[in-house]
């Protein structure tokens, strides 16, 4: 008995207990180790074994505290995530209640609209909002503005600062973050028994007031689950401001938050410097282990892992 | 389930109108990256001149030119088909491994099931570029000496690592759709005699089909728009570096990059329609727990 | 479970090591030589390796090769591509079966992304045999072995090495030692609009020698720049490029009469005085209203070109690529529809002189940024009995680039891409009118499979009048300033360009600028370990 | 065809005791019902027969074998679910010969099995089609056909019955009876619905919270329940029961007094006690107009079924007890009535532990 339970489980456990340890365990292992050497250049063979102590992270802590940028960088990351996060939970959620009262075709255009911004590789999808927000007469909004006759002269969107940045950071990341939360809450949606709605139809209720009295108190879990979720993605990301950045459509000062700082200190520059980056990667690990922790507190997982049934082993 | 019977016709409208009015920059920024990819000219503001119909740009991606006029031709056909391959394999290994763990998550009861859940739940938080100096140098530690494989090795590392990623999410979301099977499924088939690897291949999996496609699909899709692992371990080409390299502020051609960025988008699109129901399902297993 | 996941990751790490054990050893066995001694005569020296690697079983040779850059400068791979079909001739007509396969040809538009590339591929040996980067990554890459260091080599071929402009084959040398030969190279013109300048009576004969004799600085510039604004004969008085990648600007430091690098404690320097100064132009300027305010977030092909070809600006701080960048892109929409130039409108419309100097008693300049031609240090490393003939593989890379570097191929790559020649020879050819119809016609000796991707190219650049400007333009090498090859040089030039754009917009003023400057330097210590900032911020400088 | 003996059997869930010491035998080639409400720990006890669960403490025999350790394949059992458990991508065909090809049987031999035990459950017919295809009650018999198919030695249900409608349910309750008699195997039966049990069982074990309250055939847990809870559960309407108090040879109800049946005369008196549960089923009494030696009453309500009719009676304010009378017998509301039980059929229960006086 014992023998195949073992063999069962090795059987069906082991390729992702391989996984894991390959590609989580071991290179976090040798993303500390790195940290610790003067790894540059992935010369591996001349810095493997160059080991410099607390030097990269000390490098780092004085570039956060002498860099004029990290006030801003610190403020912009806080008001980013806060404005981010409230968007795309709102959002997501306006968007599946606002599916949810209308015919299937609709509903799904519009789905598949708003997972767009998700599914398009980055490189495109900044462009897009390069040209939507160009600061000049060529940029989308502007010549739209300029056509209505709201405005006589170009906006540069991007470039106002502190809130023009923000802005465009806040509602390009938006958009991508809304779509998670639109399918969770859609999903959380189509598990709502009908009856409650249809009773609460026959009583006479608006689809205003269905929604607050009952979808939403209903839902109230998947709230908690896509807010701690993007709480944490929304802390990691970079990648959808980088371009932005790079290609000064937003004023660098208030388009850089605290990961792409890092990434930038890490690898956006001429030197590929894997020391710093690898202590720049155990930061954002924290981060992200810190964030995991208290994701599972809040969401109590723990107390959704249900004991599988019977004894048959 | 919808509230269609039940609804009064006029709020519909009233609620795909704002919707729609809410997504319209978004409308107007892919569909002006559409028709960009027919024109000669990036087209930004709402006026006509810029448009100027052409279909050369389609014409030049699909030679591989990235240049009106051209210079260097790649050849489009085998980067799409590494980047399919690149999006196979991780689909593959994503599926059969959460597949294989997700039941035994699900069904087997022993020690450390619950710590090696919730370790998973972490990893899913971690940010996986983070790992990539370490990724690296493991990399560079199980590289072949044998120049023949060294192709071979990268997709099949790329594939690995890539995979690795997305398999935190997919066990759960497998786990979450094991979950929805009766175990009197289960039972029957271990009292009729039955093995649990037996009863995994011949009674689970097929009941379980959907959320192998959903997983499948998501794997897919992580691994067709991968940019940051395939730029750093593929020494071939895919669409995603493609694209990324030759974006270049100051010269490309952007309607040609519009072009191939659409090309880019297709099947995602094609996949999201055909599957959308699928997809929805599996968020909502995933996190049912 | 716990035990098995443990001996599990003792196993893979025991790998990890024995493999690591594999490469430090793979790396220490040193190869014997396999005879062929380099002797100058390149169809001796060629035969006697086709020889030597018939002799050894090999009959096929792979090579891969890996540039980047805009889509006219192709030849920088096709050169190889070229390069081995004249070397495989040489082998045929000498019954040599010995043949040389380009497997891989590699381009991508973006050089920093090539040069991310190359730098985690070639420790894998993944990377490029050829690979043509900028020299401001030279130092980088041969400090860490990652190029194949060529002095040895490249003394046996003295009289090729001599034909390059000297300081060019300067900035291909780390440590004095030579890791690859220049392929192109390039000014940063000032363009000035004929027409502009006429209407607001600015007399542009002799322009250019005003300019090489100092007479001719910023202060005319300005002077000129903001009558033709205030005339409203133009829009702006000057255009200039942007962004960080290489930061043209920083030809005012060196118009300034300022330094970037101390060849003594080899450390860059911020020049303050020459950095306020460039600032307190570009303040003045943008206060001005001459240079738009955002033009560090403009965009290139609707913004940048199109104001000048359209005439909207009296100056344009460009680089020699756009004379034929012009005539290729429908940059023009003054009359409606967009369209590339035609040459003879670039001709009347433009002239061009060196970047001005900053003040009286100052000299002009201009930046040029070479590209370079490097050979992997595993170069060969496809081939078979790589590790007993690496230096075979390595001596007949070398001379691929020899041969790659040829007049002809060098000349061709200039005209169709409007870099400048790096060899004399070539620059004579650019101006020889019979060379240039049979480049026109393609009826040159050239690979078919070359030929038929430049085609398009060649149609719609080779001309009498391009190549005349090449001509014309190539004094300005004796002007060149290089950026220094420094490894930090990149974090320095983002920060000078994130300076520069605050000062424009005029969220600091230039004094401000320069405080930002030295503030982020000291940031980083590494960064700061490695500038040296010298002099003080002029009292009362103005732009007279 | 073996007799399972369970001895001592203890299943904890964490710390929720599902079954608590349970020792039972089922003799060979009877059909025993485990009835009890949700939640008893019937269908855990089951399972426990089946070796889905294993017994925390305590030994499982069949005939003399121990197969408490025993997986559940290597003990031949056939389990029918409450949902059938049907394999949706497998045809019927297919998923009556699993077990078979489990065991790696000849393609003839299952071939030839499957079609005989398809024709045993009248199925042959629908051998070529997928369970959704199927009826309820054509989906029961693939269940029971593909439980029966590798002729087990016990033949376990869970329930089986509860998903069919209710003259479905009669139906086939009365040829499951038949098939197991004929077939000759052991069979556990677990259900809910007393009428079910009493219909079909050979012998019936009545489980609450994890304990077997009493074991016997239909007849004797009927007629002779142990305890309240067993009187209560068998039977429709249920066993009535009022508190009684002693009062020498009489027992005061409320406002009534009735002499104390004559069964339980010697045994109150050994027992010296004075507080009790009188027990009656709703057939084993009658109503009688006016005055007479029963318990007093008013007509609460009125139910005619028919043939006859159920009345409930306030006995007090809050009490209230139900009876059958013939239909044609008319009453109003508020009429005074004595209710007269069956002496011979009235069940005293001690109030505090509610077991029936006899057993006490």
């Amino acid at each position: 008995m014992k023998g195949e339970k073992l063999r069962n489980l090795s059987f069906f456990l082991s390729p992702m207990i391989i996984m894991v340890g390959l590609f989580y365990l071991i290179p976090l292992v040798f993303t500390v180790y790195i940290s610790f050497t003067k790894m540059r250049n992935w010369n591996i063979e001349r810095y493997l074994t160059e080991v410099v102590g607390f030097y990269n992270y000390q490098r780092l802590f004085h570039m956060f505290q002498h860099d004029p940028l990290m006030r801003t960088v610190l403020l912009t990351t806080i008001i980013f995530v806060g404005i981010t996060l409230i968007i795309n939970v709102f959002g997501g959620l306006l968007l599946a209640l606002g599916t949810f009262f209308i015919n299937e075709r609709s509903s799904s255009a519009i789905r598949l609209l708003w997972l767009l911004p998700r599914m398009s590789p980055i490189a495109v999808y900044s462009l897009v909002w390069y040209y939507f927000f160009h600061g000049s007469e060529i940029g989308t909004l502007n010549s739209i503005l300029m056509k209505l006759g709201v405005l006589s002269q170009p906006i540069p969107w991007g470039q106002i600062v502190p809130w023009g940045a923000w802005s465009v950071i806040i509602f390009v990341n938006g958009l991508v973050g809304v779509s998670f939360g639109m399918i969770v809450f859609t999903s959380a949606l189509n598990q709502i028994p009908k009856e409650l709605v249809i009773a609460a139809r026959v009583d006479g209720a608006s689809a205003w007031q269905i929604s607050r009295k009952i979808l939403v108190p209903m839902m109230k879990w998947h709230l908690l689950y896509v807010l701690t979720w993007q709480f944490l993605s929304l802390l990691t990301t970079y990648p959808h401001l980088f371009l932005l950045v790079q290609w000064d459509l937003v004023s660098r000062d208030y388009g850089t938050t605290l990961a792409l700082y890092v990434y930038n200190t890490a690898f956006g520059r001429g030197e590929q410097d894997q020391g710093l980056a690898a202590a720049a990667a155990v930061l954002l690990s924290i981060i992200g282990i810190i964030g995991g922790l208290v994701t599972l507190k809040v969401l109590q997982f723990e107390k959704m892992i249900h004991e599988p049934r019977g004894d048959i082993e | 389930m919808r509230d269609v019977e039940t609804r009064p016709k006029k709020g519909e409208w009233i609620i795909v109108f704002t919707i729609l009015f809410a997504s319209l920059p978004l409308i107007l920024g892919f569909a002006l990256l559409v028709i960009s990819s027919f024109s000669r000219d990036m087209v930004t503001n709402l006026s006509l001149s810029s448009f100027r119909p052409t279909i050369e740009n389609w014409i030049n991606v699909f030679q591989g030119k990235l240049a009106i006029t051209g210079g260097i031709r790649q050849n489009i056909l085998k980067i799409t088909l590494n980047t399919l391959v690149v999006a196979l394999g991780v689909s593959g290994t994503v599926t059969l491994i959460s597949t294989l763990a997700g039941y035994s998550l699900s069904r087997i009861k022993f020690k450390g099931r619950k710590l090696m859940m919730l370790l998973l739940l972490m990893l899913h938080a971690f940010p996986g570029v983070a790992l990539i100096v370490g990724v690296y140098l493991l990399y560079r530690l199980t590289f072949p000496q044998e120049p023949s494989f060294v192709r071979l090795y990268s997709f099949f590392y790329v594939i690995l690592a890539r995979a690795a990623l997305e398999i935190p999410m997919s066990v759960w979301l497998m786990k979450g759709f094991f979950d929805t099977i009766p175990w009197e499924l289960e039972w029957s088939g271990i009292i009729d005699g039955a093995s649990r690897i037996k009863v995994w291949r011949q009674i689970m999996l097929p009941l379980i089909k959907p959320g192998i496609l959903a997983v499948a699909l998501f794997g897919f899709l992580a691994g067709w728009q991968d940019l940051i692992y395939v730029r750093t371990f593929l020494i071939d080409q895919t669409l995603a570096t493609f694209i990324e390299a030759n974006i270049e502020a100051e010269y490309s051609h952007m309607p040609l990059i519009a072009a191939a960025g659409t090309l880019y988008l297709l099947p995602t699109i094609i996949f999201f329609l055909t599957a959308q129901q699928l997809l929805l399902q599996s968020y909502s297993g995933g996190i049912k727990g | 479970m716990k035990a098995k996941v443990g001996i599990l990751l003792a196993i893979v790490v025991l790998v990890g090591v024995i493999a690591s054990g594999c490469i430090g050893s793979q790396e220490s066995s040193e190869t014997e030589t396999t005879g062929v001694e380099l002797t100058g005569d390149f169809t001796k020296d060629i035969l006697a390796i086709g020889r030597t690697l018939e002799s050894n079983g090999i009959n096929e040779v792979k090579f891969s090769a890996w540039g980047s850059g805009d889509p006219n400068s192709v030849m920088r791979v096709y050169g190889i591509v070229e390069a081995a079909r004249r070397i495989n001739k040489v082998w045929e007509e000498n019954e040599v079966n010995v043949k040389i396969t380009i497997t891989d040809i590699h381009y991508v538009a973006s050089f920093q992304d090539a040069y991310q590339e190359y730098l985690s591929k070639q420790p894998l040996g993944q990377a490029g045999d050829f690979f043509v980067n900028s020299y401001a990554f030279l130092p980088t890459l041969a400090d860490e072995g990652y190029i194949l260091d060529i002095t040895e080599y490249a003394n046996a071929y003295q009289n090729v090495i001599d034909d390059f402009y000297p300081s060019l084959i300067e900035a291909s040398k780390f440590n004095d030692k030579l890791y690859g030969l220049p392929q192109d190279t390039e000014a940063r013109p000032l363009y000035i609009r004929k027409d502009v300048a006429a209407k607001i009576g600015f007399n542009l004969e002799g322009i250019e020698e005003k300019v090489k004799n100092g007479e001719f600085t910023w202060s005319d510039v300005y002077y000129w720049a903001k009558k033709a604004k205030e005339s409203g004969a133009a829009e702006w008085g000057l255009i200039h490029r942007k962004g960080s990648a290489h930061p043209d600007l920083i030809q005012f430091i060196y118009a300034f009469g300022g330094k970037l690098y101390n060849e003594e404690s080899g450390k860059l320097v911020v020049d303050v005085p020459a950095v306020y100064k460039w600032l307190y132009v570009e303040w003045k300027f943008a206060q001005d209203g001459l240079l738009p305010k955002d033009i560090m977030s403009w965009d290139w092909a609707k913004q940048i070109h199109p104001a000048i070809v359209e005439g909207r600006t009296l100056f344009d701080i460009g680089g020699t690529w756009y004379w034929t960048e012009w005539q290729t892109k429908d940059y023009y929409g003054k009359e409606g529809t967009p369209r590339p130039l035609k040459p003879e409108e670039v001709q009347a419309w433009f002239t061009y002189t060196l970047f001005p100097a900053g003040e009286k008693g100052l000299k002009p300049v201009t930046l040029s940024q070479p590209f370079v031609w490097m050979i992997n240090s595993k170069a060969g490393q496809q081939n078979p009995k790589y590790d007993e003939l690496k230096d075979l593989y390595h001596k007949l890379a070398f001379l691929m680039v020899i041969k790659a570097s040829d007049p002809d191929i060098n000349a061709i790559h200039s005209v169709i891409s409007a870099h400048l020649p790096v060899r004399k020879e070539a620059a004579e050819l650019i101006s020889n009118e019979k060379w240039l119809d049979d480049l026109k016609s393609l009826s040159i000796d050239l690979d078919p499979q070359v030929k038929s991707n430049i085609k398009d190219i060649v149609a719609t650049t080779v001309h009498p009048i391009n190549a005349k400007f090449l001509a014309d333009v190539s004094y300005m090498l004796e002007y060149t300033k290089l950026a220094p090859a420094h490894p930090k040089y990149p974090a320095l030039a983002d920060i000078f360009k994130e300076a520069v754009d605050k000062v424009l917009r005029g969220d600091m003023t230039p004094e401000e600028g320069v405080n930002y400057i030295i503030q982020k330097v000291n940031a980083d210590p590494e960064l700061a370990q490695n500038v040296e900032v010298v002099g003080e911020i002029p009292k009362d400088w103005t732009l007279q | 065809m073996v007799k399972i003996t369970l001895d001592r059997i203890t299943k904890k869930f964490g710390k929720f005791t599902a079954l608590n010491n349970i020792t039972l035998e089922i003799e060979d080639k009877e059909f025993m019902a485990l009835l009890g409400p949700s939640g008893s720990g019937k269908s855990t006890l089951l399972y426990t027969i089946a070796g889905i669960y294993k017994p925390t403490s305590g030994k499982i025999y069949f005939d003399e074998r121990d197969v408490t350790e025993v997986p559940p394949k290597d003990r031949n059992v056939g389990l029918v679910f409450q949902n059938w458990a049907l394999y949706p991508h497998m045809k019927v065909f297919k998923n009556i010969a699993f077990p078979l090809e489990l065991k790696k049987a000849p393609k003839e031999e299952i071939e030839k099995k499957v079609r005989e035990v398809a024709k045993m459950l009248h199925i042959d017919h629908l051998l070529d089609r997928y369970p959704w295809q199927l009826s309820g009650g054509q989906q029961q018999r693939v269940a029971i056909a593909r439980a029966l198919v590798k002729e087990p030695d016990v033949l376990l249900l869970d329930e089986p019955l509860s998903n069919l409608d209710a003259l479905l349910r009669l139906e086939v309750r009365a040829e499951l009876k038949r098939l197991q008699k004929e077939l000759g195997i052991t069979a556990v039966y677990v259900t809910h619905d007393q009428a079910e049990a009493l219909a079909m069982a050979d012998r019936i074990a009545i489980i609450k919270d994890g304990n077997i309250l009493q074991v016997g055939d239909p007849d004797e847990v009927y007629y002779k329940p142990m305890y309240k809870f067993v009187a209560g559960f068998l039977g429709s309407p249920p066993m009535n029961f009022v508190e009684a108090e002693v009062e020498g040879d009489m027992l005061r109800i409320y406002h009534s007094r009735i002499p104390i049946p004559k069964q339980y005369g010697e045994i109150i008196k050994k027992l010296n006690i004075t507080e009790v549960l009188f027990g009656f089923r709703p057939h084993d009494a009658e109503i009688v107009r006016g005055e007479a030696e029963g318990i007093k009453g008013e007509i609460y309500s009125f139910e005619p079924l028919g043939r006859e009719q159920i009345i409930t009676v306030a006995v007090d304010s809050d009490v209230f007890v139900k009876v059958f009378a013939p239909e044609e017998e008319h009453f109003r509301f508020g009429e005074k009535v004595t209710i007269v039980p069956r002496e011979d059929r009235v069940i005293l229960f001690d109030k505090k532990t509610e077991k029936a006086l006899e057993y006490l």
